[in-house]
């Protein structure tokens, strides 16, 4: 029995960061209706930001984590500039290849000499792990502070894009984007936005990663944005709120089963489990549909 | 013996009663009007007509056959066709292409002589072609047969939904407001041939329209729907005149 | 009819002087067997590409597990010639026919999905694959199959991407299940109104392409002589949707050129400088999106080169040149 | 107040307007029609910027306002009803309302607007909590002029608000028209009822093939024998 | 259709040899690719410097496999055909070195494999194919001996990758010999590419009070794995294999990788001044630390320049005889093949302490 809510405390510790990275795919996919693939790279390039404002800069955590959202927000609407305004009205077949493109070169020019080089790094203790028991159930002060994050998160994005002006505005824009400009929303300023607050979110992720998975590597975000997107179909794309269930779900399915079924198969269970719930709902846990004829 | 009877529909939308105790009869041959109040449940009873939306209560006879409940696709074998409020065509497709899909699901080639072209199916394919470019020829559109449907102007592509119903071979063609968007000129033309389709194919027409001139001039039989229920059935004159009709929907200028 | 014929007549004496042309230059070691192998790789996922085009570009389904379906043809073959002794052409047909089986089968429910849920599905399912094949010791686990036989050559290689081309060709624009194939992912709505059982044309269609994608499959399992599961994971399929995106959807010889292109450019890029080489991937990205920004709607949009459009394409270049230039008939017809 | 000088609109190859000019003075009802094509909206989005012209001078207040992103007007006061309602059909009528005003900082004087919207069209008001895209084609024509009236415009551009819509709401909506002007608003109005549009315009434009044709007093085009053929009926 | 070696004739005249190496330089483990690549450079230059091979320089072209099983034969297809290499030195997964060793069946042109453990490699490679480390069954089986052995263990847990061939391949050599043994493996379980979280699995291996576990996976991962484990207190010994032979061990895993044990081809702390010169030169010239791979790929250029020299020629049969025939010394260790294609040569058991990789052990095949 113990053991069993050890194994809950572990899939949810699981899956609050990918709830954490889940929500800000799920709001860039919201608004501009793109699966940002580089989202998880942003996410990775937020981790080795944070490496070195701790490291070189030798800046404390909050300020550490600051610094590496404010250079993601900057990164992240630098490539939606650059890269996907211009595709604005194409295909999203042919967004998706570009963000599969930013996503090789982010993973690329990390590696080279100039920056991280092609060795792992390993992410400092910024703040002492502390583990803490109780009747024989283990957890640690980073693990409480993910799931914290992330709650705080959700929450606020939510409140951001439900009930104030700009959230309704970046919801139009992502509706109408024509109607939009005429109620006069400057919708490449809210596409920025929504950039910016994607990849700040995806920098904390990345941080919040490193702290609990101490090993920097190009890659590292190709896994855990793999995840996060599953979350987030699960939950309803662009659906806040779902992001955060879907990612502590998936969490906890890949954990139990992984425990209790077949840690060989536990990924394969995942997407069973995830194909089932949408043939049931093929919307997502919280998705809407809307077919008006 | 009527061609579409329509008993007791009802449809809900979580708490929204949309459709509620709906009955309708259309002969053959007949041409009918729907109108009605904005939101009054006109396009939901097309939907419903064509499988898009399944009904919660009451039932559709067509042709003598219960057809309520089974699938778009299916309604289309049993010779119902429509339009669509906010124009459906496909965009990308050429002209012809479009009206061409009206025969497809007639076609009798199957996949595997498809792909390897048997000479019987070139010649389906050609006939069809044929067909299609009589259709338009009819309708006036034979040099854009090539154009993009999307590239077409609003009027044009008004006409071409219409002609592609056709080409699917109703028996009953259902209009949800064709005439939207034209000027009374075009108006005038529309009305001109909607009789004449009546007439050449021998089908049923039951319109929804908001332009009175129109519906008038053209129905024979015309059913008011208001907050989704039956308010009157009658001849244009009686349907013009009534009261309740008139506060509901006419308006004093527009009877 | 007849004209429809002589047309047919006509591709087919283009593809064999095509094919005369590549074997001469094999023959005489103009084309080295390294750019062989660079050409039958491309031979061998075009055909894997023409099928998802079928699927994603003129269907309009967002599938991201194409690459599952390479590898349950890649299996296919490679235990029925190894273990079994089948010929290999049979275990290739074997293979297509695998692939085709199973995308009924599980297209059958989920291609009720539709957009990024479709997507996520199909990546799920090609998950679901590799997991299954790692925990199989049959299939050799993660650990492959090795010792495969090299069957793949460019004479079976070019017969079958032309195969794949025509079967698409005519289904697709001189048919009425074309169009409604055509007409799913223009409309669905519309398309049912239209008498169409859009749920069958996607399955249909989901069936030819990923029957196509395992007859690729069983070609690169006779070509690579060594297949593993990770060799067919979701970055394969997104590399899969790449080439058709490039080539433009809904455009076949535009998947040819884009499947051309993004196989040949990681390796030309080998070629080059060794600071070239240093950063060879990092290249391949910026002018992978480079490319994409240029053209949108990928190199052919959604239309096909015709030999009218080459005469006109090579009339262009003539008069620019103001030289008279043998004019090379690449024959492919729309 | 408006001042369009000889412009053109290209859609790639397309050339939609050619050389196309009018005015439009404080305080009028000004209206444009034209058949199917003739490039009425063309002209409307040229105006609000959302279509760039390639020559020609558009002026609003004096200043010339051709190159300004389409935002930008609408803070100088310009709100557009677009064809076709455009309505955001994932938000609720009441948040759709609520983004007419997104420019506006006084959210009170905001709140008194909406009020005065529900009060034109109570329809609106029944399915303030509903979502905009489940409303019939009438619903969402009254959500949409609503909408461009949360901005207080002072210049109202609208495109075809009484297409699709039953014939007692056309009557209210050309009442509403007036009553808007009334109240100190100046109208741009396209349509294609052009029975109803001169019956109600100070002034009129005609619009053929992207050039305007034939311009003057409403009752004059009204009493025209070209215009009576061509768009009476 | 298999050709002939193709370097001759004109080759003759050029005042350079050839050779091939292709190294995971980008992909998912760009940092062993540049420490392999690093090592093959090494070689070369001090090879030249020694005067070269056959009197000529020795020149080293290297591809980039991606780590992909599809990539890799196209790299040293490219090596073979295009710039007609006398022979080839890679790679490191096994998947790659699978379908490069077909290859350079098919042309007959000899390879050596630097770091790819699968038996297939050298068998499918038709007698062409040669590699510089030992194989899965020997490190498993040493794995094995030197936990029952060494750290006494009864109880062990074996925690690795799924998807990874290579770890796979180990744990199920490692299970039967320790089984074999009179051990009993009560734990083998496993996780996919890409995880980060073991803590699932590893509560449950804290329930199970083992005496070793078992970890045969990438330095990095492992780092992170054993990390995880001793927060979760388990406090027993924890053991690896070869590729955990890389200073990121110890960057990712820091004290929780303390005092564990890992079988290796090599150890940098030892008294061989062979390795100690290599380990100087590589930090002056790379600025990192060299990894147990460095030296692997150091050591297959050292056996290909030494089979060209002894064969006299680049003729590719005259150097496949002259690698049959190798005894050489290399930088760590003494090269002979077996039959197989396999060096006959000891297994190194390195601990980490202090977070250096000390030798603890050299155990030699019987
Ligand atoms: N899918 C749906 N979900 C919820 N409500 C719906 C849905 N479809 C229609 N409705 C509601 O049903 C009512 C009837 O709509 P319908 O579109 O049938 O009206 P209509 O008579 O066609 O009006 P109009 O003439 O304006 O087109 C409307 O109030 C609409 O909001
Ligand atoms: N986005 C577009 N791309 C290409 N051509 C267009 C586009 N929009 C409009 N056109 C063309 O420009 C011309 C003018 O169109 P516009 O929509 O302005 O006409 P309109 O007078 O508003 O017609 P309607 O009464 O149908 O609304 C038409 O020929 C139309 O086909
Ligand atoms: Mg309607
Ligand atoms: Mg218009």
């Amino acid at each position: 029995m113990t053991e069993f809510l050890q194994q809950i405390i572990n899939g949810i510790s699981l899956g609050s960061v990918y709830a954490l990275i889940s929500i800000g795919y799920t709001m860039v996919y919201g608004i501009i209706k793109l699966i940002n693939f580089a989202h998880c790279d942003i996410f990775m390039v937020g981790a080795y930001t944070g490496y070195f404002a701790i490291t070189t800069l030798r800046l404390g955590f909050i300020p550490a984590l600051f610094f590496s959202m404010a250079v993601c927000a900057l990164l992240g609407v630098v490539i939606e500039r650059v890269a996907y305004k211009p595709l604005r009205n194409s295909a999203k077949e042919t967004l998706l290849i570009t963000t599969i493109g930013v996503e090789l070169f982010l993973q690329n020019i990390i590696k080279t000499k100039a920056l991280a080089g092609p060795n792992v790094l390993n992410f400092p203790e910024v703040i002492p792990t502390a583990t803490f028991k109780i009747g024989g159930l283990q957890f640690s002060n980073i693990q409480l502070i993910t799931l914290g994050i992330s709650v705080i998160m959700c929450a606020a994005l939510q409140f951001l894009i439900s009930k104030t002006n700009t959230g309704r505005a970046m919801r139009a824009t992502s509706y109408d984007r024509d109607a939009a400009a005429l109620m006069g929303i400057n919708i490449n300023r809210i596409i920025s936005v929504t950039f910016a607050i994607g990849s700040a979110l995806a920098a904390t992720g990345g941080i919040v990663f490193g702290m609990l998975y101490p090993k920097l590597e190009p890659i590292m975000g190709v896994m855990p944005g793999l995840k996060a997107f599953v979350a987030a179909v699960l939950g309803g794309i662009g659906i806040v709120p779902g992001a955060m269930v879907g990612g502590l779900s998936i969490g906890l399915i890949e954990t139990l089963s992984k425990v209790y079924i077949s840690s060989g198969l536990s990924d394969a269970i995942a997407f069973i489990i995830l194909i089932i719930i949408l043939l049931v709902k093929p919307t997502g846990l919280f998705g809407k549909r809307n077919v008006k004829v | 013996m009527s061609l579409l009877s329509v008993k007791n529909l009802t449809i809900r939308f979580g708490g929204l009663l949309a459709v509620n105790d709906f009955n309708l009869e259309i002969g053959e041959q007949e041409l009918y009007g729907l109108i009605g109040p904005n939101g009054a449940g006109k396009t939901t009873v097309f939907n419903m007509l064509t499988g898009v939306y399944t009904p919660t209560g009451g039932s559709i006879t067509f042709d003598g056959e219960r057809i309520d409940g089974i699938k778009p696709y299916n309604i289309t074998a049993k010779h119902i066709a429509r339009t669509f409020q906010n124009i459906r065509l496909f965009g990308n497709l050429t002209v012809l292409q479009n009206v061409m899909m009206g025969y497809d699901y007639q076609a009798k080639s199957g996949l595997f002589s498809s792909i390897i072209r048997t000479p019987k199916q070139i010649k389906e394919e050609e006939k069809m072609h044929e067909d299609a470019m009589k259709l338009l020829t009819i309708f006036h559109m034979e040099d854009l047969a090539e154009e993009k449907a999307k590239n077409l102007p609003y009027g044009q592509q008004r006409r071409l939904e219409i002609a592609r119903a056709l080409a699917a071979n109703p028996k009953l063609l259902l209009l949800d407001e064709p005439a939207a968007g034209m000027n009374p000129q075009e108006t005038a033309e529309l009305t001109e041939l909607i009789r004449w389709i009546r007439d050449e194919f021998k089908i049923s027409i039951l319109l929804i329209e908001h332009d009175m001139k129109l519906v008038m001039n053209v129905c024979e039989k015309i059913t008011v729907l208001s907050f989704g229920q039956l308010l009157a059935a009658g001849k244009p004159e009686e349907i013009r005149n009534n009261p309740r009709v008139i506060e509901a929907y006419l308006g004093k200028r527009g009877a | 009819m007849k004209e429809t014929y002589k047309k047919y007549i006509k591709v087919v004496i283009g593809l064999i002087v095509a094919y005369a042309v590549f074997q001469i230059l094999f023959q005489t070691g103009m084309i080295n067997s390294y750019y062989n192998r660079i050409i039958r790789q491309i031979g061998i996922f075009l055909i894997s590409a023409l099928g998802l085009n079928l699927i994603l570009g003129f269907t309009g389904q967002f599938t991201l597990g194409h690459a599952a379906f390479m590898s349950i043809g890649a299996y296919t073959s490679a235990i029925l010639t190894r273990n079994f002794g089948v010929p290999f052409l049979l275990a290739l047909i074997a293979a297509a026919f695998t692939a085709a089986v199973l995308a009924i089968i599980i297209g059958y429910p989920i291609l009720r999905l539709t957009g990024d849920y479709l997507a996520i599905c199909t990546l799920g399912f090609g998950e679901i694959v590799k997991v299954f094949i790692q925990n199989v010791d049959y299939l050799g686990g993660a650990r492959g199959i090795s010792g495969i036989e090299n069957k793949s050559g460019f004479t079976v290689i070019f017969v079958l991407a032309a195969l794949c081309f025509a079967i698409i060709m005519n289904l697709i624009h001189h048919s009425s299940k074309g169009r409604a194939i055509l007409s799913v992912k223009e409309d669905e709505i519309a398309a049912q109104a239209m008498g169409i059982n859009t749920t069958k044309y996607k399955i249909i269609a989901f069936a030819i392409g990923c029957g196509m994608a395992g007859l690729a499959g069983g070609l690169f399992a006779h070509f690579s002589q060594f297949i593993d599961p990770k060799s067919f994971d979701f970055s394969k399929s997104f590399e899969l949707m790449t080439y058709v995106v490039l080539g433009g959807m809904g455009s076949l010889s535009g998947t040819v050129i884009g499947t051309s292109i993004l196989i040949a450019l990681p390796e030309w890029l080998r070629g080059l400088s060794d600071v070239v080489k240093e950063y060879r991937m990092l290249i391949y990205a910026i002018m992978l999106v480079s490319m994409m920004l240029f053209r949108p709607q990928g190199i052919m949009g959604t239309k096909e080169i015709t030999v009218a459009g080459l005469k006109n394409f090579f009339g262009k270049i003539k008069r620019i040149f103001r030289s008279s230039s043998t004019s090379v008939n690449k024959g492919k017809e729309a | 107040m408006l001042r369009v000088e000889n412009i053109d609109v290209y859609y790639g190859m397309i050339h939609a307007i050619r050389g196309l000019s009018l005015e439009v003075n404080e305080g009028e009802i000004v209206t444009l029609i034209g058949a199917n094509g003739a490039g009425k909206t063309s002209t409307l989005r040229a105006i609000s910027g959302l279509n760039p012209i390639k020559n020609g001078e558009i002026f609003y207040e004096n200043a010339k306002v051709d190159s300004l992103d389409a935002h930008k007007l609408v803070g100088k006061g310009v709100s557009q009803v677009p064809e076709g309602r455009r309505i955001f059909g994932d938000q609720t009528v009441e948040e759709n309302l609520l983004l007419g005003a997104y420019l506006r900082k006084d959210k009170t004087e905001a709140k008194k607007t909406m009020e005065e919207v529900f009060k034109r069209f109570p329809r609106i008001l029944e399915r303030r909590k509903q979502m905009a895209g489940t409303l019939s084609g009438g619903e969402q024509q009254m959500l949409a002029i609503g909408r461009a009236l949360m901005a207080k415009p002072k210049l109202l551009l609208l495109d075809e608000p009484s297409m699709g819509l039953a014939p007692i709401i056309v009557e209210e909506i050309f009442d509403i028209i007036k009553e808007i002007r009334e109240q100190g608003t100046t109208i741009l109005l396209v349509e294609q009822n052009a029975n109803l549009a001169l019956q109600l315009a100070d002034r009129g434009y005609v619009l053929e093939t992207g050039s305007i044709v034939l311009s003057g007093n409403a009752n004059d085009l009204l009493n025209n024998e070209a215009v009576q053929k061509a768009y009476l009926g | 259709s298999s050709s002939k070696s193709s370097s001759d004739g004109g080759k003759e005249e050029s005042a350079e040899i050839v050779i091939g190496g292709v190294f995971p330089l980008t992909g998912d483990i760009p940092g062993i690719g540049s420490a392999m690549e690093n090592g093959a450079k090494l070689a070369v230059a001090d090879i030249n410097a020694a005067g070269g091979v056959l009197g000529k320089t020795l020149k080293l072209i290297s591809e980039d496999d991606q780590n992909q099983a599809s990539v890799a034969p196209n790299a040293i297809s490219k090596l073979i055909d295009q710039d007609k290499v006398a022979g080839v030195v890679g790679t490191y997964a096994s998947s790659c070195s699978i379908p490069m060793a077909t290859i350079a069946k098919e042309r007959g042109i000899p390879m050596i494999s630097i770091a790819s453990t699968n038996e297939k490699v050298t068998q499918e490679g038709g007698g062409y194919v040669f590699r510089a480390c030992f194989i899965d069954p020997l490190q498993g089986k040493v794995g094995a001996q030197f936990a029952l052995q060494k750290l006494s263990a009864a109880k062990a847990a074996m925690l690795y990758d799924k998807s990874q061939d290579y770890c796979v391949g180990i744990a199920d050599k490692f299970k039967t010999n320790f089984n074999e043994g009179g051990g009993e493996v009560v734990f083998d379980e496993t996780y996919n590419r890409g995880d980060s979280d073991f803590k699932a699995l590893l509560t449950k291996i804290a329930g199970l009070n083992v005496d070793v576990l078992y970890l045969p996976d990438n330095y990095s991962t492992v780092g992170l794995i054993a990390k995880q484990a001793r927060e979760l207190g388990i406090t027993c010994a924890i053991l690896g294999s070869d590729s955990w032979s890389d200073p990121g061990l110890v960057t990712v895993g820091g004290s929780a990788v303390e005092g564990c044990y890992f079988t290796d081809h090599v150890s940098f702390e030892t008294d061989n001044p062979k390795v100690k010169e290599f380990a100087e030169k590589y930090k002056s010239q790379f600025g990192s630390e060299p990894s147990g791979f460095s030296v692997l790929s150091y050591e297959a250029v050292l056996l290909m320049a030494n089979a060209i020299e002894k064969a006299g020629s680049t003729d590719s049969s005259a150097i496949v005889d002259a690698l049959k025939a190798t005894d050489m010394e290399g930088l760590a260790s003494n090269y002979k093949f077996d039959s197989d294609n396999n060096p006959i040569k000891s297994v190194v058991i390195n601990q980490v302490k202090d977070g250096k990789f000390v030798f603890a052990e050299e155990i030699q095949p019987e």
